[in-house]
């Protein structure tokens, strides 16, 4: 290989350290065998091999090298350096090393975990350490740049983890923008009579939060918004939010539903969503008694004075504040923030999708949705659970694992489910005294006190049958099926199949990422697991991070969770972003791109090519200017740079190719 | 102090190289009296065996220009890098193989049959070949053979600096001529021309629009051209971007674009390679689909990023066993 | 047991002709032959690439005329694309051709050829070359014949983005128009070729046909082949370079054929021989009887003699004068005399700058209108021009998108290869008795091809024809007798 | 029992992979951390972004010795960078043509979209690329120079990139 640049270098010299971490990679690569190789390497002064690279005496080892003046540059062969690159450079870099006279070859992720043949893996770790160490020759001192940061945050969500991430971030004195999509905030939450395992008031608990945000100073809220666009990056977001009309003056409207009783419409007759379609609202409807903000909202698509223009709209003259407003139209809100938190949330899993449960086939079977708002005292029924005759049910049955765990519709293990069941045979029994039969696969209730609910619900003679349903019919084989919904179950406990006739049917229904999940990660740049669940940085040690610094994750957008580790989350998550923002200034990768001034034909093909506009031409000097705050370091330019005039930190042609070299030809 | 001996040498070239040489008119006068001409088939009378005399590294510099194309010119050159303190790659198919080179595309067997069977005034009812060796009646005819591969001169000898150009314009030739007068040559294995693409002398730089994205290339004689405009701006794939400038344009002037015979800059190891991502990224298109169409029209890759630079490409061509005539 | 002379291109490059002698016991010639050991393969090259990049590619065949095959090749795609050029594009087109036309023939008279005639065939080789051209007519001449090219090549470097492989030709007429304010650059130069043409052709008078020795050289028989001729001719039957009809003349100076470019392949076929690589083209209507005259050899001859020969006169005045002038003294035509290929080349010269000056002057050719876009699906197209050195054909076929399947190149020398080969045969048994080879014998022998200008780059793709020869004399152990080299 | 020493080892293709950052290099991080098995053939190069994929990176690896390329990127709107990927799916379009008209076989240069999540793929992907270029056999390139001049031009090569590399 070719001589490495000596003006600026010297003679590099090169220190090569192979990890065994543990016997994970020491078990299928022959560590001894690459040392040995690695020592004949050009440029190679020092190779030395541990058990654990990472730990102190592991990075101590590199240290004392380059201060004994041994190695000037690093190639640590061990894990992914998505893992612990920072680590090594922060150790070099505190032996007075430049902490980017570093590469890593990734020999653990790569090669021992996914190779059984012991030569291949050690032929392949060769190779990959070859290429580092012929790349590293050619790397240059480099210094990270930073940018402040802007202290503002956006919280996309207004359910019970937005609403907690938001006063919890106001409360530390940070200007908060709240985005919530419906009329109002609380989510889910606001749904629920009561909360498990505790039974204690949903309501109780969460509108003090809303009207808490509805009242903080730092907190902006905008209701029946959405984001529209992110630019940017960590510490320095462009967000847009679209701000759609409702009709009606948040700043007038008291909420006083006079103009909800004078619409035209006497007689409610469009679905209303809060109730998920149990009860009706007008085309002038304000959600729910505590809605935040408390102000009504005009529905353009039922509303005849939108559709037609040809109403008396008696509810503009109902409004003593003149707060109706027909001409208001969509706002776009540009704001500058810090830090995001996400916050969107979960949809129920549609429980018609599983056809043998006759949801929406037969009557008086639901979702547990449903049964939630039909037990909440400010519902549809005023918390009386009754079928569709107005009788109380006699026995009702309530099946788990609707759109969970089932290879059919959604693998995962919801991990609310058990626990709603409970809860609402709790309450259904206690409104009805009726018999209820919980059909599961297995009770999961891990959390502090759950498994006491349980307990609890045993003695409550709330009956459970271990098995999956099969189906739900109305076909009956006995008299005593007659004009009942039968259950046909294996009860794998006796091992007997079972029919249960019961008057009405819960179907604990699962958890699922919103429908326009992908829309909104590709909105935040983020990734969505295979299940489409937002991606965590790191499952285990960055459970609220994302791939895109500055994005932070909380509540159920993340995975299915229950109110407690929602809230646990969206804590988490807030600390995080209050860490980005006190530290004041974010320090960026030094991997941008530069151009050859002197040789830099000016030819502007690179000027297009830029997602982040950060090339312009200087039309003095006639040469590409990269503006290194913007560049984000994709190397695109330097790729379709025509005469090789741009190039990339830490990814220069010369470094990329030389690395080539050293993974084909590394013997 | 005698003046320094030169050489001109040619291998398989058109003779543009010496023509080029000839158009340095009124100054060839000036070149010829401030050095010694020792050897120049086209022009002057000289002796090989003479050459052969001449004590290694007597002549200062050899311009040697074409592509190597047979073990014959191999011998010459060899000699010649010999006798030589420095050689010049002169011309694109020197220095890169020029548009002789694209016969690497195809094997050697396949010229001859096109040339000797196939086309359509040939009448050949014996399927007959010039042969190596011929029993002519009055005795044996021989003719040499030809490599299966056009190569680059540094392919074949080491060579010290490269001339680019087809031809290298009368300009560089000065320029380099000077350089070598007055000795002050840069350092070894460089191109005797400005090191920056052609776009930086290119008459059309000041139209050039701020972002140059294109929907659709389009070839030549599929538009009338803007004669002020950027030509790769109006669509038409000029590789100016890529090329090394010394022609101040020629073929931009004329309202033609690049074809890139002065080669790439020094930062780039592969022309094609290099002129096919530059050309390519600047597609405004998302899908496959829609990408295809926008380069349909290129319907030469080969011929288009690699004109006159074929045999450096770096896969150069796929191994093919040499044949013999006649197998 | 024969003797072989070789005469060989010193470099023993490919491209140079090779001649073998091989005598006899008595020292005659038994027979020579004329090799040309290269091909580059062009016509298998092609196929693959867009039709409208041929005109940049094809003129890499030969350095020295590109701007032949650029035109010849332009106009084969505008046979291709079946697209008529604005006027004002096929005018600037011959302007340029007639300007190419006077610089060409210039070199050849004044470096190549003229050397034989101006200086003589019998000096001291040292002296047969420019500096000895110069030496004899002043070097005032000389810088005016290097100023001369450079005139006309700067201009054609103008118009045609490069004169060493032009850029400019495009199906349905040039890249760009001439600027108004050029116009008159292209006039004085016109003039200024005239005065040169005729001015050349007295150097001629002068200095070749006042002496004696010459003429009888050139009407010697061993330099005298009676065979057909074919050029270019304009619709009166007068020569042209550009466009027209091809005529073929048989030896008795008769019209044997006239036909339009798109039939050469009913009119022309090549001969292959085992011992060169070039191609022997031969008239497919008489056919090929082997290397030899006479009308019952389809064997023709192309370039400036056989051009005069096979055309009823010249377009322009003064260089119909110079026509009538030359047959006068050659004594009628067809003239069968190679040597006077060079008067001829003369003649022409002067009509190149005769018909330059016409188009120079011509108000047409500033018009901004230079392109006929093309809209019809190529197929198939053939283009036909005079190359100083003959007759050049190019012939492509396309698929729907332009791009070649299968080219055609018929270029000069191979018209001209049967008669050359011959050529040389005969002077070589005319000038070698008694095995005897010195530096003048060689020089006769040379003489009878050079005259042809041949271009063996043209020919097999290889390299243009001026060859530095070395001739070794061996005895029957093979053993070097006798070595003679020269330029 | 000669046989043994007669008989060639069998032909192991050898793969170059240029994985982008944020989706396919994490992907194989994360068939990593899975314990999926696939064939030891391919080497990977990080790159940040599969728009950063310079078509002499692939050219290079072909004439240092792979027998085949693989590229792997985020798919259609997902790039990190909003648009690398689409840059990248430009210049192979064209590139994957010239390749082909050059006599390199399509198999031996893949692009491959793959999200960080799809550990499985990347598995699958590599196993399926080593099977393809095995039954192609090796990518033999002619010399680009005679005997000895080899070396030395891809030193030239190399200095080349290197004059540049010290620009920064």
């Amino acid at each position: 290989m070719s001589q490495p640049n000596m003006k600026s270098n010297g003679t590099p010299k090169v220190g090569v350290y192979v990890c065994h971490c543990g016997i994970n990679i020491a078990h299928t690569v022959d560590v001894a065998e690459t040392v040995k190789f690695a020592a004949k390497l050009p440029y190679v002064t020092v190779v030395r091999d541990y058990k654990f690279m990472c730990s102190d005496p592991g990075q101590e080892l590199i240290q004392q090298d380059f201060r004994d003046g041994k190695v000037d540059r690093v190639v640590v062969a061990s894990c992914s350096p998505l893992m612990h690159e920072a680590t090594f450079r922060r150790a070099l870099a505190e032996a007075g090393g430049n902490a980017f006279m570093f590469q890593m070859a990734n020999i653990r992720e790569h090669v021992s975990w996914v190779t059984l043949d012991k030569v291949a893996a050690t032929d392949k770790a060769k190779a990959l350490i070859a290429a580092a160490v012929a790349r590293v020759v050619l790397h240059q001192p480099l210094q990270k740049t930073s940018v402040p940061v802007n202290p503002d945050v956006l919280i996309v969500g207004g359910g019970i983890s937005g609403i907690h991430a938001a006063l919890t971030a106001a409360n530390a004195g940070k200007k908060v923008y709240l985005v919530e999509r419906d009329p109002t905030i609380g989510g889910h939450m606001a749904k629920f009579d009561k909360t498990f395992p505790t039974l204690d008031c949903s309501a109780c608990i969460l509108t003090p939060k809303m009207s808490a945000v509805r009242s903080h100073p730092n907190i902006t809220l905008w209701t029946y918004s959405e984001v529209a666009g992110v630019e940017g990056y960590v510490g320095n977001f462009k967000v847009k939010v679209r701000r759609k009309p409702r009709y009606v003056d948040e700043e007038l409207c008291v909420g006083c539903y006079e103009c909800i009783e004078a619409c035209v419409y006497k007689k409610p007759r469009f679905p209303d969503e809060f109730n998920v379609g149990l009860s009706m609202r007008r085309p002038i409807y304000i959600p729910f008694p505590q809605a935040t903000p408390l102000v009504a909202v005009i529905d353009p698509e039922t509303c005849a004075q939108i559709k037609t223009g040809k109403c008396k709209h008696p509810c503009v003259e109902a409004c003593l504040r003149n707060a109706i407003n027909f001409d208001q139209k969509e706002v776009i809100e540009e704001i500058d923030v810090g830090a995001i938190i996400l916050a969107t949330g979960f949809k129920t899993f549609d429980a018609s999708r599983v056809s043998r449960y006759g949801y929406g086939k037969y009557p008086n079977i639901y979702s547990s949705l449903e049964i939630e708002r039909m037990t909440n005292a400010a519902g549809p029924t005023g918390g009386e659970v009754r079928l569709t005759n107005g009788e109380k049910p006699k026995a009702v049955g309530i099946v788990h694992c609707v759109g969970s765990r089932d290879n059919h519709t959604n693998q995962w293990c919801s991990r609310v489910c058990c626990m709603y069941s409970l809860k609402l045979a709790h309450l259904i029994k206690e409104r009805t005294e009726a018999e209820i039969y919980n059909f599961y696969i297995d009770m999961r209730t891990p959390g502090k006190g759950y498994e006491e609910f349980y307990e609890r619900l045993l003695k409550e003679n709330v009956h459970f049958i271990r098995g999956r349903v099969a189906e739900i019919s109305d076909w009956a084989m006995t008299p005593e099926e007659e004009g009942k919904l039968v259950i046909r179950a294996e009860d794998t406990l006796v091992g007997v199949v079972r029919r249960i006739p019961v008057d009405m049917v819960v179907l604990s229904v699962g958890l699922e990422p919103q429908a326009d999940a992908d829309d909104v990660r590709r909105l935040f740049n983020i990734s969505c697991g295979k299940e489409g669940w937002f991606l965590e940085r790191h499952p285990k040690l960055a459970p609220v991070s994302t791939f895109t610094d500055g994005v932070f994750l909380a509540g159920a957008c993340q995975g299915p969770k229950d109110i407690p580790d929602c809230v646990a989350q969206a804590g988490a998550a807030t600390a995080e972003a209050l860490a980005l923002i006190d530290a004041g200034k974010v320090e960026l990768e030094p991997n941008t791109a530069y151009v050859l001034e002197e040789v830099c034909s000016g030819c502007q093909t690179c000027i297009g090519l830029c997602p982040y506009s950060a090339i312009t031409f200087d039309k003095e000097k006639k040469v590409a200017v990269v503006n290194g705050a913007l560049c984000k370091g994709c190397g695109t330019c330097v790729a379709s740079c025509p005469s090789g005039s741009l190039q990339q930190n830490l990814f220069t042609d010369a470094q990329i190719l030389h690395e080539i070299k050293g993974v084909v030809n590394y013997v | 102090m005698s003046k320094p001996k030169v050489a001109f040498y040619w291998c398989a070239s058109c003779g543009g190289c010496e023509e080029a040489v000839v158009d340095l008119a009124e100054d060839i006068l000036g070149v010829v009296s401030a050095v010694d001409i020792m050897f120049w088939p086209v022009a002057l009378d000289f002796k090989r065996h003479d050459v052969e005399a001449m004590p290694d590294g007597s002549l200062a510099v050899s311009f040697i220009n074409g592509a190597v194309r047979s073990s014959e010119q191999h011998e010459m050159v060899e000699m010649l890098r010999k006798k030589s303190q420095a050689v010049i790659a002169f011309g694109s198919c020197a220095h890169m193989g020029g548009i002789p080179g694209l016969a690497n595309m195809f094997g050697r067997k396949e010229l001859l049959a096109n040339s000797y069977f196939d086309v359509p005034s040939v009448i050949n009812d014996q399927k007959v070949l010039p042969q190596t060796t011929f029993d002519a009646p009055e005795g044996k005819l021989t003719l040499p053979e030809m490599w299966e591969t056009v190569k680059t001169l540094d392919q074949v000898i080491d060579v010290d600096y490269y001339l680019p150009g087809c031809p290298p314009p009368v300009k560089i030739i000065k320029e380099a001529l000077n350089a070598i007068l007055t000795g002050q040559l840069p350092p070894k294995g460089a191109v005797l021309a400005p090191d920056e693409a052609l776009c930086d002398e290119c008459p059309r730089r000041d139209t050039k629009p701020d972002k140059i994205i294109i929907s659709k290339f389009v070839r030549p004689h599929q538009i009338l051209m803007d004669h002020e405009k950027c030509l790769l701006a109006q669509g038409l794939v000029c590789l100016g971007p890529v090329t090394r400038k010394g022609c101040e344009g020629s073929c931009t002037k004329a309202s033609m674009p690049c074809t890139g015979c002065m080669g790439p800059t020094s930062r780039v190891v592969d022309f094609g390679g290099k002129a096919l991502s530059a050309i390519a990224s600047i597609v405004d298109a998302k899908d496959e689909r829609e990408i295809e169409a926008a380069l349909m029209e290129v319907v030469d890759p080969v011929g288009t990023f690699y004109r006159y630079s074929l045999p450096t490409s770096l896969l150069h061509r796929r191994y093919v066993q040499t044949v013999k005539e006649g197998e | 047991m024969t003797r072989k002379i070789t005469i060989d291109p010193i470099t023993r490059l490919e491209g140079h002709g090779k001649i073998d002698i091989f005598l006899n016991d008595k020292g005659g010639v038994d027979h020579a032959y004329l090799q040309v050991p290269e091909l580059r393969g062009f016509e298998r090259f092609a196929q693959g690439r867009p039709a409208e990049d041929m005109p940049q590619i094809t003129p890499r065949i030969c350095g020295v005329c590109p701007t032949a095959h650029h035109m010849a090749s332009t106009k084969a795609l505008d046979d291709l694309y079946k697209v008529d050029p604005p006027v004002a594009a096929k005018k600037i087109r011959e302007l340029m051709y007639s300007t190419f036309f006077v610089e060409d023939h210039a070199l050849h008279f004044y470096f190549l050829a003229g050397p034989d005639f101006v200086v003589g065939p019998t000096a001291p080789k040292a002296e047969r070359n420019i500096l000895g051209v110069l030496g004899k007519v002043g070097l005032e001449i000389g810088k005016e014949v290097i100023g001369m090219r450079r005139q006309l090549r700067d201009l054609m470097t103008l118009v045609m983005g490069k004169t060493i492989h032009p850029v400019f030709g495009l199906p349905g007429g040039i890249s760009r128009p001439i600027a108004k304010e050029d116009q008159q650059k292209f006039v004085d130069a016109a003039e200024h070729a005239v005065e040169f043409g005729k001015f050349t052709l007295k150097i001629f008078g002068d200095v070749v046909l006042k002496n004696k020795a010459y003429v009888d050289a050139i009407t010697s028989d061993m330099y005298t082949h009676k065979t057909y001729y074919m050029g270019m001719v304009d619709k009166n039957n007068k020569v042209n370079f550009y466009d027209g009809d091809i005529r073929v003349v048989g030896p008795d100076g008769k019209e044997q054929s006239k036909f339009p470019p798109g039939r050469y392949l009913e009119h022309i076929a090549e001969h292959v021989e085992p011992w060169s690589y070039i191609k022997f083209c031969y008239l497919k209507d008489v056919g090929w009887n082997g290397f030899k005259e006479g009308a019952d050899s389809g064997v023709f001859a192309v370039a400036p003699l056989a051009r005069l020969n096979a055309a009823d006169g010249m377009a322009t005045p003064l260089a119909q004068e110079a026509y009538e002038q030359m047959y006068s003294v050659l004594g009628g035509k067809p003239a069968h005399f190679t040597l006077a290929t060079s008067w001829a080349r003369l003649v022409e010269l002067l009509y190149a700058a005769e018909r330059m000056r016409e188009l120079a002057k011509d108000p047409d050719i500033v018009d901004p209108n230079v392109r006929t876009l093309p809209t019809e699906t190529p197929k198939e197209g053939i283009g036909i021009v005079e190359a100083p050195r003959g007759t050049l054909i190019h012939h492509y076929v396309t698929d729907e998108r332009g791009v070649i399947t299968k080219a055609n190149l018929i270029v000069a020398t191979q018209n001209n290869a049967a008669r050359i080969a011959m050529s040389v045969d005969k002077a070589a048994k005319g000038a070698i008795t008694n095995g005897k080879v010195d530096d003048g014998v060689l020089n006769l022998i040379e003489m009878a091809f050079r005259a042809y200008d041949p271009c063996h780059g043209c020919a097999t793709h290889a390299l243009p024809g001026q060859m530095p020869f070395l001739v070794r004399v061996y005895d029957r152990t093979g053993n070097v007798l006798q070595e003679i080299r020269r330029e | 029992m000669s046989e043994n020493k007669s008989t060639p080892k069998p032909f192991e293709p050898r793969i170059v992979a240029f994985f982008c950052n944020w989706c396919t290099y994490t992907a194989a991080d994360l068939a990593g951390t899975a314990r999926m098995r696939y064939a030891p053939n391919v080497r990977v190069v990080r790159i940040m972004c599969s728009g950063r994929l310079d078509p002499q990176f692939v050219l290079t690896a072909l004439r240092e010795g792979a027998d085949g390329v693989l590229i792997g990127g985020c798919h259609p709107g997902d790039c990190h960078y909003q648009e690398g990927n689409y840059k990248a799916l430009r210049r192979f379009s064209l590139f994957k043509r010239m390749l082909n008209d050059l006599g390199i076989e399509p198999a031996r240069v893949r692009l491959e979209w793959i999200a960080a999540s799809e550990g499985d793929k990347v598995q699958r992907v590599i196993n399926e690329m080593t099977e393809a270029v095995r039954a192609l056999g090796p990518l033999k390139l002619e010399p680009r120079a005679l005997e000895g001049l080899e070396a030395s031009l891809s030193e030239k090569a190399a200095e080349l990139v290197l004059t540049q590399g010290e620009t920064s």
